[in-house]
């Protein structure tokens, strides 16, 4: 039973939480071409380390604010934890964020913004 | 025995008179198979059985083998017995840990038909033909008895029976509790560590599963402590930490589950103890504790020796034998052996001394010396040094040993075998540190060769062994870790403590190394005699574990699964350490090379009635309900869970069944007017100057020109491009919206929306509040709706030329202000009602009465469902299963074209989305106009064909409208478009087959003429 | 009562838990009674969503200071400002006052991005006092719920058994919870099953 | 039954190890079980094999021996970083049905039941495989609804399964809570007769030492640490005992699959989540068949040596830690005295967790990847034991052939790229 450190309530009881799973995932806009196979590494396809783990949450029976939780997939420590928006600090869940396969995908780079749009897009 | 035989009911003979911790003065009679027996206050069930000279308490598993009392505390393996009768009966309880009381009523188990006379022991005599895994050698052939042959084994396993009503008739509570830090164990060590660390002010909890703190300490009789005997020195400490408002005492409250981020769950038996139970209080409480720190100071578990017949009753563990006599007063044998491998039995051999048994120590070491071998050598008791027992016999109890000469490490006989008539047999293998907790939470464990045990080593939470749990078996050792403990723990989290002093204890002098004997040779060649138990409830026996080894079940991990060793409800507290010494053995190798198995949540069994504590009953999940829910109830509806929602289902009048009632309603609602209260629709305001901009993305259609005051469908995709939602939205403003979502929906949709805000789109300025209960929501519905509306008073026109359909209107309907949307789910004429909820039951009323002349009949959700099916309209949930898309619904023409993007868009592009083969929904008519055709039935074109068949897809609604006069049904068929005018077959459970027409799913009013009343 | 919202109700209607009994009690060990509960009737309450920027108006409408720290709330007189997240509000006012509030703030605060939502009946309010509140809380509620940690002033969003919940500290021991209306029945009930042990009065 | 029965290949220790029978355990008493041989060998592993199945659980061990009884593959080797059948395997509630909703699902573990039902004579072990009955409950209106979705297209499956309304269920099983006044109260419920449970480790050691008679080499404490390639082809794998050469690699590593697919720079639909179970004190029989129920997220049944076998629902997030979070069990327990009330006075005796490799529309995985002799089957996640001896099948049947066959074909990666998916919780969990 996790005590996960809401950026904005303090430390809370995982219960009052919802798990949002991998962060970091761009959307790629749907009217930048990509192809299907493309498309799946965005709908399906999920990072899924043994070790650390980029994930989202919410405080859904809190503030219900969204954030980002660097934590360990063995041994269950909380690594660090950030806003959304914003990628990790700390040299070690730096380094996984960096290390990540979908930091180069097709699907990642459809998600950049269309001069259609205001402001950017990140998650 | 033949003296015990003798001796009057009620006496108990093996009663001694010593100080000790039973109070005397206050007589308890309590009753085990059928016989009623005395004790005293203090006592547990098996002290006040031996005390009455009882030893055989119940029954093994698998052998059915008499079995006595093992210990004296939670890791008992043979003591279980049925406690209570009728409703209240609990099987398998420890007779160690139960506190007797006044009238208690106590049954052996797993004996037919008595515990002295059990058919079932004919297992033990051909136990050879049951070795371990047995079962999965046999009962093969022929392959169509085994179900008979199983239940023969079912019967005969388990253990004790359930209640017998199976209401339980107690209160379970649970709760949570925060600390800085929590002492689990409040023996010595525990008691001083819990005092060391709230000295400095910080929050303790000190939990111990015994009836009062002071653990093995309880037990002794030649320690002092200042000076005092211990017993006093435990009061004292006791006393200090109650009188602390910062320290909170649990006594009777075992810690069973140690998880992640220092979270630990409690077992507290508030009232189990009492003859008299209070209706008021728990007769358990759950503990959910977070700590900032733990300190675990569990103490140790005694092992077994393994020799032939060590599972004879009368067969106890030394340290056991001492407890009985020190704490409770009872001296459970008067001709003793004493069996070690170490110093610590020689205390007990020492007290059985003196409470006037005859004793004899056989001790496996070649040279024991010391203090303490001194003393018992002093007052003239007789030790065989390099001696064992290597069988014991007895039926009911034990009544002879074999004693014999053996090696270094006990492989070998090397001498003379002498026979001693006995009638307890007092043996120490050693101690095991209970790292239960510690090991739970992850910590890791290290060999001490030298005291032959596991103990921790790093811990993985914020955490302290200390005392015996830790490998520290010397007290003045324990005490000092405990100190040191608990200055760390209160450092830790805050507080600054300056440390005790440890007391002076005065004991003789030991040495806690044990020397290492697994397995006590017996003269028999390999795998024979009598048997020799590792696990004493799951009856392995050391021919087991090398029977297992030999078939290359090596693994201690399987060696545990092939032999059941330690899956017993004591989950091997005393058996596991020997197990995998005589695996190491069998293998040639050492026993940290192959470690344990893994320890898991509960320590020690946790009824799952304090589990679950309150959440049970109508607790077990709200029901959520409407404010007119009143009404509903007193109109004799009946009811429909929808999520959490209780919703009217239908209002059935007198002897009317629901298809009347239904089909009156419907008639009304078409007729004249219906009235349905709509309150559970999921309501969200959107507000922000990107709030079309939002709903443009999270819709498929387009919501920039929607006018204010006007209303529109959407459908919402999730990113799978599969509809997930849908609602009607209407804008309230240039930049404020009312978004309507399904009432299973409203959550999730929220949810949802909320998500993409923060996550996906921060830049819009669009804020979302729920106000679901904000509104309660009237819908009336049919041709005289406005009529009904104008006569309840309302303060608007309501011709459609200024009310059109798909608009919105704020007004007062009877003085009520309202939000009015002209909306339908029915086709007819319709009025969404929207009030502030403390109006409500006020609107559904004033409308009922309003509308009384022209007939006004509430509806339920299956009119509803019928109302809408005969328009075709779509239920997310019942048309939809989360594997459709918009297309598949033939509703292509709310997705908008032009858009560059919405939720879901991209995935209706992809290579499957466009197959011919998906289901389309169509409409069906069943030849018979009478026939509903059950939802969930399946389509087929040839229903002749065999099985498996081809499948088209299933009915997904199917209902008798009264408005077209027969049945009418939606179905999501493969290519069902392209199959209109076709006739599909729908084979049905019974054999009969069914068939229908393929039509245009839209039954009723096609051209939507009636929308305009 | 204990705390401060004296004011009677303006609209009249029906509440949350209009339709339980009057009163009801139990105290099957003597002693101080554990939990004293009510609820509080058609309390004015608007969700504010927004950022500092609208510190002035949302000052000058209801006195109080804005915003609260995190999981704090702010009193003036009979309002209170109470943080629900970084930039969420839960507004609470003398009953019936909730519309020219909203109509005030609406008409102050320009230009910023924001949300005035009446949720009135959305929430039910109930408060809770006796001797053994704490511990009639903590059984559902996984907060720290230590006087030290959380004394007056404080407010926290959290679960309460199955139910959503807001917790304000006030003085005395005693704390307004709030929860949806649809759920304050379930509140209701669960409240007084668990203060069996300890005693309980319940008073509309 | 309508569906071909499966090619179970040669059977019951055709490689001549000495068969299990009571007469052979009569037998053996008489020497007091002194000359029991081992189960399967403990060999070193050979320098090369013809294929390498990666993970000893049941999957594995299954496919390795149908590779051999089925194909004649036999130069192969299954390697297991631990002991066999210590992942989820060892660690399931058994349960075994083959009642599913869709088409392609109905077809895989109805081809597996047809396994289950023999298996023990195949194997010459017992796997107690026992057909006491799966009967899953309906608790509202929407649920029936659902139920007689499903019970109308496992028939046409040629499937067995019956409706039950409240009173037969109580009928059927004597302990439940049929009160129509409960949160949640039992309103109907199906019943697949022929679905039951087996006796998990049984399976893995069956299928172990059957394959090992075939001459399958089974390597224990040995961890796959890296797929060796050349190219797009597979040419063996690293391993903490060596290097192994190999052209053809199954994985079947369940809640490991994204690890060792990442070797191979594979990355998968799958997320690993704890899955938990528990079981009571063993008690007298009282529950003779095997009850879910979906809205309350809870399972039960009882074993023979007579503990109460609960599960639940998955955790909510990733681990790999073989445990679980306690909202879950706790949940889950209160759900059961609600249907159960018995179980109010037992305790829990054992809880523990497995990690289950999930896929996002609950359906496997069984296919081909694009590097040439690689081949994954996962994704069985929740429900994957029951799979077995078909996945094992079909799966061996891929390898042998390097083309996934009928049953196998709608199970491909490929299907996350068209959107062909298998929906299974889709189809079970909707809004209203
Ligand atoms: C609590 C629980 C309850 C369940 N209940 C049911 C149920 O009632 N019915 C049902 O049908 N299913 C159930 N399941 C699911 C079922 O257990 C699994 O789907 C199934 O057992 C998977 O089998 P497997 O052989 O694929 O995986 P596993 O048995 O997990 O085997 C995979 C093996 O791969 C090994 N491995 C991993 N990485 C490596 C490596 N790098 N090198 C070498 N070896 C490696 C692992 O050690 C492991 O032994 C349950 C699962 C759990 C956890
Ligand atoms: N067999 C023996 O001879 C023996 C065994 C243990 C301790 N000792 C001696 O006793 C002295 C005191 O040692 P100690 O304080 O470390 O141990 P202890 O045995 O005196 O105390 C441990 C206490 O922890 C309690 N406990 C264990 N698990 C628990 C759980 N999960 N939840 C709640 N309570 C739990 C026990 O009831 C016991 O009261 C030492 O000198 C030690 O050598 C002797
Ligand atoms: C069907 C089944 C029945 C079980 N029965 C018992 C049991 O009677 N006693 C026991 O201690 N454990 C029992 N277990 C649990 C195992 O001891 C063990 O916890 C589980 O296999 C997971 O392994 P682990 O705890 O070593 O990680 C059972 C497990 C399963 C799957
Ligand atoms: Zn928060």
């Amino acid at each position: 039973m996790l005590i996960i450190p809401c950026p904005y309530c303090g430390p809370r009881d995982e219960i009052e939480f919802a798990c949002g799973g991998e962060a970091h995932i761009a959307r790629p806009l749907a009217e930048n071409t990509i192809t299907d196979a493309e498309f799946a590494d965005y709908l399906f396809i999920r990072d899924n380390p043994k070790g650390i783990f980029l994930e989202r949450w919410r405080h859904s029976a809190g503030c219900r604010r969204w954030f980002n939780v660097a934590r360990d997939t063995v041994t269950h420590k909380i690594l660090e934890v950030y806003p959304m928006g914003s990628t990790p600090k700390k040299a070690i869940t730096k380094a996984s964020y960096a290390s990540s396969w979908r930091r180069n995908t097709v699907a990642e780079k459809a998600a950049k913004p269309d001069k259609r749009n205001k402001g950017g897009r990140v998650k | 025995m033949s003296r015990l035989s003798k001796a009057p009911m009620g006496h108990q003979i093996a009663r001694i008179d010593a100080k000790c911790r039973i109070d005397r003065s206050v007589p308890v009679t309590f009753t085990f198979d059928g016989r009623t027996y005395n004790g005293f206050a203090g006592d547990t069930l098996a002290s006040a059985l031996l005390a009455n000279g009882v030893h055989l308490v119940g029954r093994s598993f698998k052998y059915h083998r008499p079995r006595g009392i093992l210990s004296a505390g939670s890791e008992e393996p043979n003591a279980l017995i049925r406690l209570g009768k009728g409703a209240g009966a609990e099987p398998n309880i420890r007779a160690t840990q139960i506190e007797i009381f006044d009238g208690l009523y106590a049954e052996s188990q797993n004996r037919t038909p008595s515990l002295k006379f059990d058919v079932g022991a004919i297992n033990s005599v051909l136990g050879r033909f049951f070795p371990a895994g047995f079962y999965y050698k046999t009962f093969m052939w022929p392959a169509s008895m085994w179900m008979r042959y199983e239940h023969v084994i079912r019967h005969a396993a388990g253990l004790g029976k359930v209640a017998d009503d199976h209401t339980d008739p107690d209160r379970y509570e649970k709760t949570h509790a925060h600390c800085d830090i929590l002492v689990a164990g409040g023996g010595a060590a525990g008691l001083m560590a819990a005092l060391q660390a709230a000295s400095g002010g910080a929050r303790v909890i000190l939990a111990d599963e015994q009836n009062e703190f002071g653990g093995w300490l309880l037990g002794e009789a030649n320690i002092s402590i200042d000076e005092q005997p211990a017993t006093s020195w435990i009061g004292k400490m006791t006393n200090q930490l109650a009188a602390m408002p910062n320290v909170k005492l649990l006594p009777r409250t075992t810690v069973f589950g140690y998880m992640d981020h220092n979270f630990l769950t409690l077992n507290e038996r508030v009232t189990d103890h009492l003859s008299k139970r209070p209706a008021h209080l728990p007769r358990q409480r759950m503990w959910k504790v977070r700590a900032q720190q733990v300190i675990i100071a569990q103490g140790a578990h005694e092992r077994p020796l393994v020799f032939a017949g060590n599972d004879i009753p009368g067969v106890m563990l030394a340290g056991a034998v001492r407890t009985y006599i020190n704490r409770y007063g009872v001296c459970p044998g008067q001709r003793a052996i004493v069996m070690c491998n170490n110093d610590d039995a020689y205390k007990t051999a020492i007290d059985l001394h003196r409470a006037g048994a005859r004793v004899l120590i056989a001790d496996l070491r070649a040279q024991p010396t010391g203090p303490l071998f001194q003393a018992a050598h002093n007052v003239g008791i007789d030790i065989l040094v390099g001696h064992a027992v290597i069988a014991a016999y007895g039926t009911h109890r034990v009544a002879r040993v074999e004693i014999a000469p053996v090696n270094h490490n006990a492989t070998a006989i090397i001498g003379e075998v002498i026979h001693r008539d006995c009638d307890l047999v007092a043996m120490s293998g050693g101690l095991s540190p209970a790292v239960h907790l510690h090991s739970q939470a992850r910590g890791n464990l290290q060999w001490d060769e030298g005291k032959l045990c596991f103990r921790p080593s790093a811990t993985h939470e914020p955490s302290f062994n200390i005392g015996a749990c830790n490998g520290s078996f010397d007290l003045v050792a324990g005490l000092k870790e405990a100190v040191r403990a608990g200055t760390k723990a209160a450092a830790a989290s805050g507080f600054k403590t300056a440390s005790l002093t440890v007391p002076d204890v005065t004991t003789a002098k030991q040495n806690w190394r044990s020397a290492a004997a697994w397995k006590i040779p017996n003269g028999h060649l390999a795998g024979r005699g009598p048997k020799a138990f590792v696990d004493f409830q799951n009856d392995v026996t050391s021919n087991d574990i090398t029977l297992a080894a030999r078939e290359g079940y090596q693994s201690v991990e399987h060696l545990k699964r092939y032999t059941t060793t330690g899956m017993g409800t004591d989950q091997g507290k005393t058996s596991n350490i020997n197990a995998l010494a005589i695996l190491a053995d069998a293998l040639g190798n050492e026993i940290p090379e192959i470690g344990t198995t893994t320890f898991r949540m509960p320590y020690t069994p946790s009824n799952i009635g304090a589990i679950a504590g309150r959440d049970i009953g109508a607790l077990f999940d709200p029901v959520r309900l409407t404010r007119m829910d009143d009404w509903h109830r007193a109109a004799g509806a009946k009811f429909e869970h929808v999520g959490q929602w209780m919703r009217a289902w239908y209002y059935p009048e007198e002897s009317e069944t629901m298809h009347d009632a239904v089909n009156r309603e419907v008639r009304a609602a078409r007729t004249s007017a219906g009235l349905l209260d709509a309150s559970t629709l999921g309501k969200i305001d959107i507000q922000g100057s990107d709030a079309a901009e939002f709903l443009n993305r999270v819709y498929t259609n387009a919501w920039n020109k929607l006018g204010i005051g006007k209303c529109r469908y959407g459908l919402m995709l999730k990113d799978d491009g599969m509809i997930m939602d849908d609602g009607v939205t209407t804008r309230l403003g240039e930049n404020h919206f009312h978004m309507t979502t399904t009432t299973g929906g409203a959550a999730g949709v929220l949810d949802w929306m909320e998500e993409w805000l923060q996550t996906e789109w921060p830049d819009l300025e669009v804020y979302l509040t729920s106000v679901t209960e904000q509104w309660s929501v009237a819908t009336l519905s049919g041709p005289n709706a406005a009529k009904i509306l104008e006569e309840a008073g309302i303060d608007i026109d309501l011709s459609s030329a200024n009310f059109p359909f798909m608009s919105m209107k704020h007004a007062h309907i009877g003085g009520l202000p309202a939000r009015i949307f002209r909306i339908s789910f029915t086709g007819e004429l319709s009025y969404e009602i929207n009030v502030a909820a403390r109006h409500g039951l006020a609107l559904w009323t004033h409308l009922m009465k309003a509308g009384a002349a022209h007939g006004i009949t509430p509806y339920g959700t299956e009119a509803m469902h019928v109302l809408r099916a005969e328009k075709g309209f779509i239920i997310v949930g019942q048309e939809t299963d989360g594997s459709v898309t918009p297309h598949d619904l033939g509703m292509d023409w709310i997705i908008s074209k032009t858009k560059p993007d919405f939720i879901g868009k991209r995935a209706l592009s992809r290579e499957s989305m466009g197959y011919s083969d998906r289901k389309h929904l169509i409409g069906l008519l069943c030849s018979d106009p009478k026939t509903v055709i059950p939802e969930g039935a399946h389509a087929v074109i040839d229903p002749d064909q065999p099985l498996p068949m081809d499948m088209l897809g299933q009915v997904t609604s199917s209902y008798f409208s009264p408005n077209c006069g027969r049945s009418i049904a939606m179905a999501m068929l493969k290519g069902g478009r392209a199959l209109m005018g076709q006739t599909v077959y729908f084979p049905m459970l019974d054999g009969t087959v069914l068939d229908a027409k393929v039509v245009n799913p839209i039954f009723y009013d096609p051209k939507g003429a009636r929308i305009d009343g | 009562m204990a705390n401060s919202f004296e004011s009677k109700p303006v609209f009249s209607g029906e509440t949350a838990l209009s339709n339980q009994s009057a009163s009801k009690s139990n105290n099957p060990s003597g002693g101080a009674v554990g939990l004293i509960f009510h609820e509080m009737q058609h309390l004015g309450k608007l969700n504010i969503r927004g950022d500092h920027s609208l510190k002035a108006a949302i000052k000058a409408a209801t006195g109080c200071h804005f915003p609260p720290l995190a999981n704090h709330f702010e009193t003036a007189g009979e309002r209170r400002i109470v943080w629900l997240g970084p930039d969420e509000y839960l507004l609470l006012c003398e009953s019936g006052k909730e519309k020219a509030l909203h109509d005030t703030l609406t008409n102050t605060i320009k230009r910023s991005h924001f949300a005035i939502t009446d949720v009135s009946d959305s929430l039910c309010a109930l408060s809770l006092s006796g001797a053994a509140v704490r511990d009639v809380l903590a059984k559902g509620c996984s907060l720290d719920l230590l006087p030290a940690k959380f004394g007056a002033g404080k407010c926290a969003q959290s679960l309460l058994a199955h139910a959503g919940i807001t917790l304000m500290a006030l003085p005395d021991d005693t704390f307004i919870l709030i929860c949806r209306t649809s759920f304050a029945p379930y509140v209701h009930d669960w409240l007084v099953d668990a203060a069996l042990e300890y005693g309980y009065q319940f008073t509309v | 039954m309508a569906q071909n029965q499966p090619d179970r290949g040669q059977r019951g220790l055709p490689g001549g190890s000495p068969r299990y029978s009571a007469f052979a355990l009569a037998k053996k008493a008489i020497n007091y079980h002194q000359d029991w041989q081992r189960a399967w060998r403990d060999p070193e592993p050979k320098t090369e094999y013809d294929a390498v199945i990666i993970g000893g659980g049941g999957h594995g061990l299954a496919t390795a021996y149908y590779l051999a009884a089925v194909h004649g593959i036999t130069n192969t080797a299954v390697i297991e970083k631990g002991w066999i059948g210590g992942g989820n395997t060892g660690r399931n509630t058994t349960i075994i049905r083959s009642n599913y909703l869709w088409d392609e699902s109905a077809a895989i573990y109805e081809h597996s039941m047809k396994l289950w039902e023999g298996m023990t004579q195949d194997l010459n072990f017992n796997v107690m495989f026992s057909q006491r009955g799966v009967l899953t409950i309906s608790h509202s209106e929407h649920e029936l609804r659902e139920m007689s979705r499903r019970v109308h297209a496992i028939r046409l499956n040629g499937i067995d399964s019956d409706i039950l309304g409240p009173a037969e269920i109580k009928k059927f099983v004597p302990t439940i809570n049929i009160d129509q006044s409960i949160r949640y109260p039992v309103m109907g419920g199906f019943l697949q007769k022929r679905g039951g449970t087996a006796r998990h480790d049984a399976v893995a050691w069956g299928y172990a030492r059957a394959a090992d008679d075939l001459g399958v080499d089974i390597i224990q404490r040995c961890e796959v640490t890296g797929l060796r390639r050349q190219g797009r082809k597979i040419v063996g794998v690293e391993t903490s005992r060596g290097f192994i050469k190999t052209k053809k690699i199954g994985c079947v590593v369940a809640g490991h699959s994204s690890v060792v697919a990442a070797m191979a720079g594979i990355h998968l639909p799958i997320a690993s989540r704890p899955l938990q179970a528990l079981v009571s004190e063993p008690i007298k029989p009282i529950l003779d068949t095997v009850i879910m129920s979906n809205a309350v997220h809870m399972y039960i049944s009882q074993s023979d040596k007579g503990e109460m076998v609960l599960g639940a629902g998955v955790d909510k997030y990733n681990s790999y830690a073989q445990r679980g979070s306690f909202p879950v069990p706790e949940h889950m327990l209160a759900a059961a005295v609600e249907l159960f009330p018995v179980l109010s006075r037992l305790r829990m005796l054992r809880h523990w967790g497995g990690i289950v490799d999930t896929c996002p529309d609950a359906s496997p995985i069984i296919s081909k990847t694009d590097i040439e002799g690689l081949y994954f089957d996962c994704g069985w996640g929740t429900g994957g034991f029951k799979a077995t001896p078909g996945s094992g099948h079909v799966f061996a049947d891929l390898i042998a052939n390097d083309r996934p066959n009928k049953i196998a074909a709608p199970y491909t990666l490929d299907r996350f790229r068209s959107g062909l998916l298998i929906d299974e919780h889709g189809a079970a969990g909707v809004a209203h």
